[in-house]
């Protein structure tokens, strides 16, 4: 059954391929959500094109909703940041409980994120299919 | 022990927001939703560790060899802003799905206080790296066990009928008051 | 310990004012007006017009659809109009109106009172005599049983429950047809037996009907795979779902019928109503139907025809009092107040009560306490509070995650809410939305 | 017919619950633990009870009347249960002013500022204690001796309570067994016949209260049992880990307020959660809690704190800890699937 | 070296650093937001109520600039002046749309339309209508209950205690639709404000045959049919038993309000006729 | 608008002047605040070293030695002498037993032992608590001279007896050989201050270290030079 | 906009504290007691003025692009100079403080007025917005301040109002700056509302 636990955000479509539409959505930083949005316009707000599946054909211009499970929302950070984090945490036990050496063991920590996000990018073709995204016309 | 005493301490006791007043507008106006909190606190553990790491160095090697600690601020800025850029510049080039998921699900991290707070007050601290690295995870922790928290309690909230006046920010700060003083029941557990 | 189900459940006072009184059949009325709709689904398709003479048993609307039962002419007479007619909702919806003239039936209907115990016909036949003489369920949903008793293709029954239960309070006519029409209603058992196929059939009934429980347990003693189960006192027992986990232990998934965990519910009352069409042709045209209240002079069973207005029925149990202040078809818990005393009565009604004025009130509502009484009360395990308050502020999302569309709508919550939450009013809304919703995506 | 009929959806009947008659159910089930109260530090009792729910009383018609604007709802009687509550969780030699602001507190802040009964998310009776023990915690920890002072309020002779005096003495290098000696027996302890607040030290009484709350049915044993369960199981893990620093299991659950917390306070329907799982994992959140304040934290009690704490977690484990739904058991689904 | 020196130095390079990572970051992500947004947003009324179909003013401020042609776009919160001003920020045209108002079709007051039960549920028109068809014999009317009065943002809806429905307040009523949206019966309508607030509109929904629809209600319109017959422009229709008068047709004439044996049809903001035989009870309970 | 347009060479460049003015700039404040930065910070020390012992005519920074307790710190000892003759000596110590945290305070003790004055330099204790140790064990003139005083109806209200401060809280002039310097409850000499009985033996812990150092040291190296020229090289900070 | 309420609309009307919620973390960090309040508005406003003049003045020659980061170099580098200033001159508030000065540099309101603000109009107009921001937020935690000293420790800037015995501490601690600013934001909606 569709309708639970899912997140939904506003987008606008940007072009369509096939069943494929990129969607432009604009994502907001933690302090943009606060009433100050008008204030403070800095470097908070961005922009991302989204590639989602569609069952109905939209056009460039179009405003709608991009609708995901919010378990995903949740394994997306496991993925960027929350296994990356252990990673460092752990390397940096370990080469320090070891070495002793601060400067190396920092250094190792930070340099353990290019092989996880080299083999991120490896694993890439599986994240596209986990996390793809349905989207539904705003507000009819 | 004194890693156990760093963790409780960052979490419970000396809990960033609920105590030391940092990452306030993030805690108050972060989405009701618990999941998107819990999403909130990865990135900004990940984030927070990350610029400590790198800040530390910065004043290990840089600042304090030169006698320049009064750079700390303006450089600290540049870099946590840079890294966090970085982050997402990394993510984006790296996995264009997982860099559309979160942007779909999780609000950006930006150089929040929080972020510089801890910052500053690990290096202040005379930690070493390890321990560094532990606070600024802890303090994150306990960044997000608060956000979590009064995400619940808004979300209930919502559902009531609060008097007009409290409406928004007053029962806010108000419920983060409450939280605050239940929080010192801590005190001196480290 | 006797046997019950799992989860919630509440015990108001039991009332049963008229447990002790014998089924009495009601005088005919002079004119009975027989809605087309009388079942869950599609309206039948009336067969009469206006000035048409109809007998007792004809058939005068057929099914409308699968999911539709055929109807029949409860009384001898003449067609007076096909019209719309207020219905107990206050609703006008269309009906078939016939001027009572003496008392003629169909001559293939058996009328003695001859026990038939053989039962001739095949399973198949037996559903389809069911069918077309308009049984539906009379245990209050009215779904009309030939669907029930046809499982959809690779569902097989394994158990058939006799709902017995009757736990509203005040309603006794479940309690007096086991007790006066004990053998037809182990027959109907049989024949439903026979058209399910299954070898196992339970007759639930709740501990506070002990003379019954003796009664069937001695008839049933010489019946092979027919049983007697006690219950303990508890609304709503008489759920369907309740009463397949009380007695098999076995819990129909969320969304799911019976028939997923291998069991169909009839009602007794159908079941007599089954034994009757199958073994005498006698079509669903009359029921019994309790008139009760605290201030009702002689509350009784009668027997009576679809159809009699409800005025009627007061009437012999010694007339509306003097202040009544609400009249209600079926139970207490989950029977719906009456707007005129005009309206017929269908082949669902089990009951009619009638209360006081000043128990006919509702107390003023307060801010929910978060007691969570209703939560415990809940037989499906939901929380009412969390529905209402979603259904009131329109959060369908929520309120289909947290699983609004599983209230069996029994009221045990608003009875228990000490704020007097009026719970069920919301939810019932909700559900309406949700399902529109549900509906909607499909 | 001339009548109107009254018209209203199913159900027809309730049960005749209603919140008065389970507010003052609490207030019966306290009489015992006040009359025990009054009994052993006299006038102090009578005195800070009756100033505690006046105000209480008070406050909430003032608020809803003036501030509010809404009609006055102080004969529910949820404001003398905060108020008696409040009481309770005070020394009877507190000075009136503070039971005042601690009343307001309790009320205007903990209550009425979310809207009033129902939708505070944190135990009104204990925001206004918790605010007074961080607002005046000289007040609030000096404890009238019991039997000493019967007829004196403000200059009542004072003493420790057991739990400051194992604190005390624990960071002073003395042993458990050592500080026992300085205890009243646990006879002594389960009458009450101790120091502490109000209403908290009598277990005996408190426990006839718990015990007539949950014969009508106000409240359901899952809390009590939890708080208490795992106050005992946690004590007794650390009790035979280390007997010289840890007191046993039935010291803690004899003293301080672990027995008014679970019984009354804990309870409390606002502010708990709503399934009996919930229940269950809400109350041993306030025993770990309370037993890591008083154990390794610095104050000598942690009951009030424990309770606020987890009163902030309710929301989410009402979230997350759903009652246990019909047809939920994956048993039934399959049993006819197989035939 | 002098602390100037290894400042200046110490802060170019990490200044330099961070630039680049920041000026890359800002090539790939940061936004173009269209300042006519702001210039939009401002003139929109900020009420962030949705009659315009989008989640909120900003919205519907990105979406005015967007939007190659805003005919179709209305914020009915401003009406024509505020799309005014937003046409002239956006060089675009807009559609004069006619100011629209909400309407009330029943008259089923308590004295036109005998309560013959008593509701005691949710106080909630759907809720209500989920269960009965309402307290008096109409089952098309009004509960009273006040959906449409809680869904209005604007405050322009009240409940008239005395004859128990409710009240469109035309100073404020914006024409957003939530009120229509609300209401179980489809008793609302959103219709042409007309010159002076001058308009005509036919009282009722019941569609019961004459008779019953009478007995239930003194007021109701029984579809006899009058009104179609003498209107000049054939505005009126008759559909099941029910009249409707077309507000585009509709020239004001006031001919059919005359003509209605039952008063269905209402007349408002009309001077007092002269005609003194004509004159039947003008609806005056919308002020 | 006249900005410049986003060309990489024009970023560069603006980039670099920029953080050229502004390191420029920083640099400048820098050296112009220097010195007064270390003023202010010596002379907070000064202040304190000038408070706790009587009146001194050298630098006690410079004179600056450290010694190490039992439990692993260091104590700052602060020398100060009159026309060459030591008239006491500051000692900054601390105790990591505080409610809070670590309080650090600076004592002066006499050269006959007795206690001159103290001040507490770092504290983390509570406000309104722990805080009034600042003044709390000094004589109790001292004490009360910043507060307004209350009136009796309030102080019956808020349970605020009169003679609160009264008792033997003072450490000032006492002679630690005869008085026991630890709170009451604990079977010593001073009365703790009231609800803040940890605050308070942390304190009177610290001041106990600074003594017991001092008196380590009068009795080991009564007039030791060198171990104050070994000590040095942790001279200012 | 005329000038004079360019200037005064951050004492009420935009009050960055009281109505639109920003820079907490300062707001309710330093607000201890009334002094520490005003000395932080203090030093805010001058970074607020100072690279508000700043970015008006360069604004011109700022590349679309680069304009984040040179605002935050210019911003930052106002804030080290209150930073080593304060340290100089005023080490007691500099202590009190403590860490919330440096992070004046990631409070919105600065980095908000120099975006939305100086980096689109003239010096003079720049400064008078810096000025009435800044001066607003001063205001609001003045106010905080005195409200929590007063009730905290009953005095106001540090004068002694009533016995410090009479005050409830929890203002002073953390707790009590959340509901001090709680009610103080409910009052001033009220205010607003009704006028
Ligand atoms: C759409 C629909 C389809 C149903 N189909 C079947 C069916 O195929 N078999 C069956 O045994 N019951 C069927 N039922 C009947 C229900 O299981 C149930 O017996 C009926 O709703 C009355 O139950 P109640 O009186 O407990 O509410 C169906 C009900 C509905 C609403
Ligand atoms: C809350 C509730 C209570 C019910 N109580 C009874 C009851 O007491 N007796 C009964 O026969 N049916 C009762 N029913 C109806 C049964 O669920 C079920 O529809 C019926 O037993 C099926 O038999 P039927 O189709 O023959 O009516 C109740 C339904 C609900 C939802
Ligand atoms: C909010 C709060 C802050 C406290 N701060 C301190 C403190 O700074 N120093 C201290 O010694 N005790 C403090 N206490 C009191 C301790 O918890 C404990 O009661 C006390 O130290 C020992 O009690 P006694 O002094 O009455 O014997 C504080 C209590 C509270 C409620
Ligand atoms: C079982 C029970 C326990 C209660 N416990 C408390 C309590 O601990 N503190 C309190 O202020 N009110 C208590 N109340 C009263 C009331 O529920 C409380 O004021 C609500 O929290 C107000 O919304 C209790 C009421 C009941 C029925
Ligand atoms: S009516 Fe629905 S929600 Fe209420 S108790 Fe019954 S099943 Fe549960
Ligand atoms: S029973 Fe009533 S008061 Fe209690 S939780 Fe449910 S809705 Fe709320
Ligand atoms: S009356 Fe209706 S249409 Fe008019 S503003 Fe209110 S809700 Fe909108
Ligand atoms: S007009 Fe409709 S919504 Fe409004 S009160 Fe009447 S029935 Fe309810
Ligand atoms: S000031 Fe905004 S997060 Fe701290």
């Amino acid at each position: 059954m569709a309708g639970k636990n899912q997140i939904e955000h506003e987008g606008i479509v940007e072009q369509t391929e096939g069943d494929h539409v990129k969607v432009r959505i604009l994502t907001q930083s933690a302090c943009a959500s606060c009433h100050a949005k008008g204030v403070c316009t800095a470097a908070d707000l961005q922009e991302k094109i989204i590639d989602a599946s569609s069952d109905r054909t939209y056009s460039a211009g179009d405003r709608v909703t991009l609708v995901g499970e919010s378990r995903l929302g949740l394994q997306a950070a496991w993925w960027a940041y929350i296994l990356p984090l252990i990673l460092m945490l752990g390397t940096l036990i370990v080469t320090f409980s070891l070495t002793k050496d601060e400067n190396l063991s920092g250094l190792l920590a930070l340099a353990i994120l290019v092989p996880y996000y080299l083999l991120i990018k490896i694993f890439n073709k599986k994240f596209l299919k986990t996390f793809s995204f349905t989207i539904k016309p705003s507000m009819d | 022990m004194t890693y156990f005493i760093i963790i409780i301490s960052a979490i419970f006791v000396n809990n960033i927001v609920l105590s030391q007043f940092l990452g306030i507008c993030p805690f108050l106006g972060v989405s009701k939703k618990i999941s998107t909190g819990l999403g909130m606190t990865g990135a900004v553990t990940f984030v927070m560790v990350i610029a400590t790491i790198v800040t530390y160095f910065i004043q290990k090697l840089i600042l304090v060899p030169f006698g320049i600690t009064f750079l700390q601020t303006i450089s600290f800025i540049l870099v946590i802003a840079a890294l966090v850029q970085l982050v997402e510049i990394v993510l984006k080039k790296v996995s264009p799905p997982l860099y559309q998921a979160l942007g779909v699900f999780l609000p950006l991290i930006t150089t929040n206080c929080a972020i510089l707070g801890v910052a500053i007050m690990t290096v202040n601290r005379d930690f070493n790296l390890l321990e560094a690295v532990v606070f600024s995870a802890s303090s994150a922790i306990g960044f997000g066990l608060a956000l979590v928290t009064f995400a619940g309690i808004r979300e209930q909230l919502e559902l009531v009928e609060i008097p007009k006046g409290m409406q928004g920010a007053p029962i806010a700060l108000l419920v983060a008051g409450i939280l605050a003083m239940a929080f010192m029941g801590f005190a001196g557990m480290v | 310990m006797l046997k019950t189900f799992k989860i919630g459940g509440v015990h108001p006072h039991e009332w049963k004012l008229s447990a002790e009184k014998q089924i009495e059949v009601l005088p005919l009325p002079k004119r009975v007006s027989v809605p087309v709709t009388q079942h869950i689904g599609a309206p039948a398709k009336p067969l009469v017009k206006k000035g048409d003479i109809v007998k007792t048993g004809q058939m005068i609307a057929a099914s409308g659809g699968f999911v539709s039962a055929n109807i029949h002419s409860p009384v001898s007479g003449k067609v007076f109009k096909v019209d719309q007619t207020v219905d107990a909702s206050g609703y006008r919806k269309p009906a078939i109106i016939i001027d009572v003239d003496g008392d003629e039936w169909l001559d293939d209907i058996d009328r003695s009172d001859k026990l038939v115990k053989e039962i001739t016909l095949s399973g198949e036949e037996i559903i389809k005599k069911i069918g077309e003489m308009g049984i539906v369920g009379m245990g209050g949903a009215t779904f009309p049983s030939h669907v029930k008793l046809s499982p959809p293709p690779g569902k097989k029954c394994e158990i058939l429950i006799i709902n017995g239960v009757e736990c509203e309070p005040y309603l006794t006519s479940d309690h007096r047809l086991m007790l006066e029409k004990s053998e037809e209603l182990i027959v109907g058992i049989r024949i439903l037996m026979k058209a399910l196929n299954v070898n196992k059939a339970v007759i639930g009934i709740e501990n506070n009907k002990p003379d019954a429980i003796k009664k069937l347990t001695e008839l049933t003693s010489k019946e092979e795979g027919i049983d007697v189960q006690p219950l303990k006192v508890k609304y709503p027992q008489g759920g369907e779902k309740q009463l397949i986990d009380a007695i098999t232990g076995r819990q129909v998934p969320s969304g799911k019928l019976p028939i997923e965990v291998g069991a169909v519910v009839q009602n007794v009352g159908t079941t007599v109503a089954v034994y009757e069409a199958v073994q005498k042709n006698k079509p669903l045209i009359e029921r019994v139907v309790t008139v009760t209240g605290p201030a009702i002079a002689q509350p009784s069973n009668f027997l009576a025809r679809i159809g009699t207005p409800i005025e009627q029925l007061i009437e012999a149990a010694g007339g509306l009092p003097q202040d009544t202040g609400k009249v209600i078809g079926g139970g207490p818990m989950m029977g719906k107040a009456l707007t005129s005393l005009e309206v017929p009565i269908t082949k669902g009604s089990s009951g009619l009560l009638v209360l006081p004025d000043e128990a006919a009130h509702r107390q003023p509502v307060k801010n929910c306490i978060r007691c969570s009484k209703c939560v415990s009360a809940c037989p499906m395990g939901l929380e009412p509070y969390l529905l209402m308050i979603e259904a009131e502020k329109e959060m369908w999302d929520r309120a289909e995650e947290d699983r609004i569309m599983d209230c069996i709508e029994c009221g045990s919550c608003s009875f228990t809410c000490p704020a007097h939450r009026p719970l069920l009013d919301y939810i019932r809304l909700g559900k309406g939305k949700v399902g529109q919703i549900i509906r909607s995506r499909q | 017919m001339n009548q109107k009929l009254v018209i209203s959806p199913s159900p027809h009947i309730h049960s005749g619950d209603s919140i008065p008659a389970n507010m003052y159910g609490v207030i019966i089930a306290l009489l015992p633990a006040l009359a025990t109260s009054v009994w052993l530090f006299g006038v102090g009792a009578l005195i800070v009870t009756f100033t505690s729910v006046a105000a209480c009383v008070f406050f909430e018609w003032i608020i809803q009347k003036y501030l509010l604007k809404v009609t006055p709802s102080i004969t529910d009687g949820s404001a003398i249960v905060t108020g008696l509550l409040l009481a309770f969780n005070l020394p009877t030699n507190i000075p009136i002013g503070l039971i005042i602001i601690g009343a307001a507190v309790a009320i205007g802040i903990g209550k009425m500022s979310f809207g009033g009964l129902g939708n505070n998310p944190f135990n009104p009776a204990l925001v206004g204690r918790v605010f007074l023990l961080i607002s005046y915690p000289v007040q609030m920890t000096t404890w009238p001796t019991p039997f000493a002072s019967r007829l004196q309020y403000i200059d009542a002779q004072t003493g420790a309570t057991p739990l400051s005096v194992i604190k005390e003495g624990l960071s002073n290098g003395q042993t458990i067994p050592e500080l026992m000696e300085r205890i009243p027996s646990y006879l002594d302890l389960f009458l009450g016949k101790t120091g502490g607040s109000a209403g908290e030290m009598a277990a005996l009484a408190l426990l006839i209260g718990g015990v007539y709350l949950l014969w009508k049915r106000i409240i359901t044993w899952h809390i009590p049992v939890s708080v208490i369960g795992s106050v005992v199981i946690f004590t007794g893990i650390l009790h035979l880990a280390n007997p010289s620093t840890f007191a046993d299991p039935l010291f803690h659950i004899l003293t301080g307020g672990i027995m008014l917390g679970a019984f009354f306070m804990a309870t409390d329907y606002a502010t708990s959660p709503m399934s009996n799982k919930g229940m269950l994992l809400y109350g041993a959140g306030i025993g770990i809690i309370t037993v890591l304040i008083r154990c390794f934290g610095s104050y000598p009690e942690g009951v009030s704190f424990a309770i606020l704490i987890m009163n902030g977690f309710t929301p989410l484990i009402n979230r997350y800890m759903k009652p246990k739904r019909f047809g939920e058991t994956i048993k039934t689904a399959r049993v006819q699937t197989s035939k | 070296m002098s602390i100037v020196l290894i400042t200046i130095l110490t802060l170019a390079g990490l200044g330099a650093l961070a630039a680049v990572i920041l000026y890359l970051a800002s090539q790939k992500f940061k936004v173009f937001e269209d300042p006519r947004i702001d210039q939009v947003e401002e003139v929109l009324p900020a009420a962030n109520c949705g009659g315009c179909g989008f989640p909120g003013c900003r919205a519907f401020a990105e979406a005015l600039v967007k939007a190659d042609d805003i005919s179709d776009l209305n914020c009915p919160v401003g009406g024509a002046e505020v799309m005014g001003k937003v046409a002239q920020i956006l060089g675009k045209e807009v559609a004069k749309s006619e100011p629209k108002i909400a309407v009330v079709r029943c008259n089923g007051t308590c004295e036109h339309r005998p309560r013959l039960n008593q509701y005691e549920g949710a106080p909630s028109c759907a809720a209500a209508s989920a269960l009965y068809g309402g307290e008096t014999g109409c089952s098309f009317g009004c509960y009273g209950l006040g959906d449409c009065v809680d869904a209005c943002n604007f405050d322009a809806m009240y409940m008239d205690e005395k004859t128990g429905l409710p009240v469109v307040i035309e100073d404020n009523c914006v024409a957003c639709g939530a009120c229509v949206d609300a209401c179980p019966k489809n008793i609302i309508e959103l219709r042409k404000k007309g010159p002076k607030n001058r308009r005509i509109f036919v009282s009722c929904v019941n569609e019961e045959k004459g008779a019953v629809a009478r007995k239930a209600c003194s007021v109701a319109c029984i579809g006899c049919g009058k009104c179609a017959k003498v209107c000049p422009f054939d505005a009126i229709t008759i559909k099941n038993n029910l009249a409707y008068i077309d507000d585009e047709k509709c020239r004001l004439c006031r001919k059919c309000v005359a003509e209605c044996p039952t008063n269905a049809i209402h007349e408002l903001n009309f001077p007092v006729r002269k005609n003194k035989t004509a004159v039947k009870e003008t609806a005056t309970e919308e002020k | 608008m006249g900005k410049t347009e986003s060309s990489l060479s024009n970023m560069a460049l603006t980039l670099i002047t920029i953080t050229l003015l502004t390191g420029a700039a920083l640099g400048y404040v820098y050296k112009l605040t220097e010195k007064p930065v270390a003023i202010a910070k010596e002379k907070k020390q000064q202040e304190a070293i000038r408070l706790v012992v009587p009146e001194f005519d050298n630098n006690p920074a410079q004179e600056m030695y450290l010694i190490p307790t039992s439990d692993g710190d260091s104590l700052k000892v602060f020398p100060a002498k009159k026309e060459g003759k030591k008239v006491g000596c500051a000692i900054e110590s601390i105790s990591h037993n505080g409610f809070g945290g670590d309080v650090k305070i600076m004592v002066g003790i006499l050269p006959d032992g007795t206690i001159y004055n103290y001040q507490v330099l770092e504290h983390k204790e509570t406000p309104g608590l722990g805080t009034k140790m600042t003044t709390w064990f000094k004589p109790s003139e001292e004490d009360n001279v910043s507060k307004a005083s209350g009136n009796a109806f309030f102080n019956w209200l808020f349970g605020i007896s009169n003679n609160s401060g009264g008792g033997n809280t003072s450490i000032v002039g006492v002679d630690p050989t005869k008085t026991k310097l630890e709170v009451s409850a604990d079977g010593g000499d001073i009365d703790a201050i009231t609800a803040a009985t940890i605050s308070s033996r942390a304190f009177l812990e610290a001041v106990r270290k600074a003594w017991y150092a001092y008196t380590e040291i009068v009795d080991t190296h009564s007039s030791a030079t060198t171990k104050e020229k070994n000590s040095q090289e942790g001279g200012m900070q | 906009m005329n000038q004079w309420s360019n200037f005064t609309k951050g004492f009420f009307k935009e009050n960055p504290v009281f109505v639109m919620l920003l820079g907490m973390c300062p707001t309710l960090g330093v607000t201890s007691s009334a002094i520490n309040g005003l000395g932080m508005g203090l030093a805010t406003t001058f970074v607020l003025v100072m690279s508000n003049i700043v970015v008006a003045l360069v604004k011109d020659f700022i590349p679309e692009k680069v304009r984040i980061p040179s605002f935050i170099v210019i911003i930052a580098s106002f804030v080290t100079i209150v930073e080593m200033v304060m340290q100089a001159w005023l080490p007691a508030l500099f202590e009190a403080l403590g860490l919330f000065i440096p992070l004046i540099v990631v409070n919105c309101i600065v980095l908000g007025r120099a975006e939305a603000f100086a980096s689109k109009n003239s010096v003079g107009s720049s400064i008078i917005d810096g000025l009435g921001m800044g001066l607003g937020f001063s205001l609001a935690l003045t106010i905080l301040g005195t409200t929590r000293e007063l009730l905290g420790s009953g005095k106001a800037f540090g004068l002694p109002i009533f016995s410090e015995s009479y005050g409830m501490l929890v203002f002073v601690l953390a707790p009590g700056a959340f509901i001090a600013l709680g009610y103080l934001i409910a009052l001033i909606n009220k205010i607003r509302r009704a006028g």
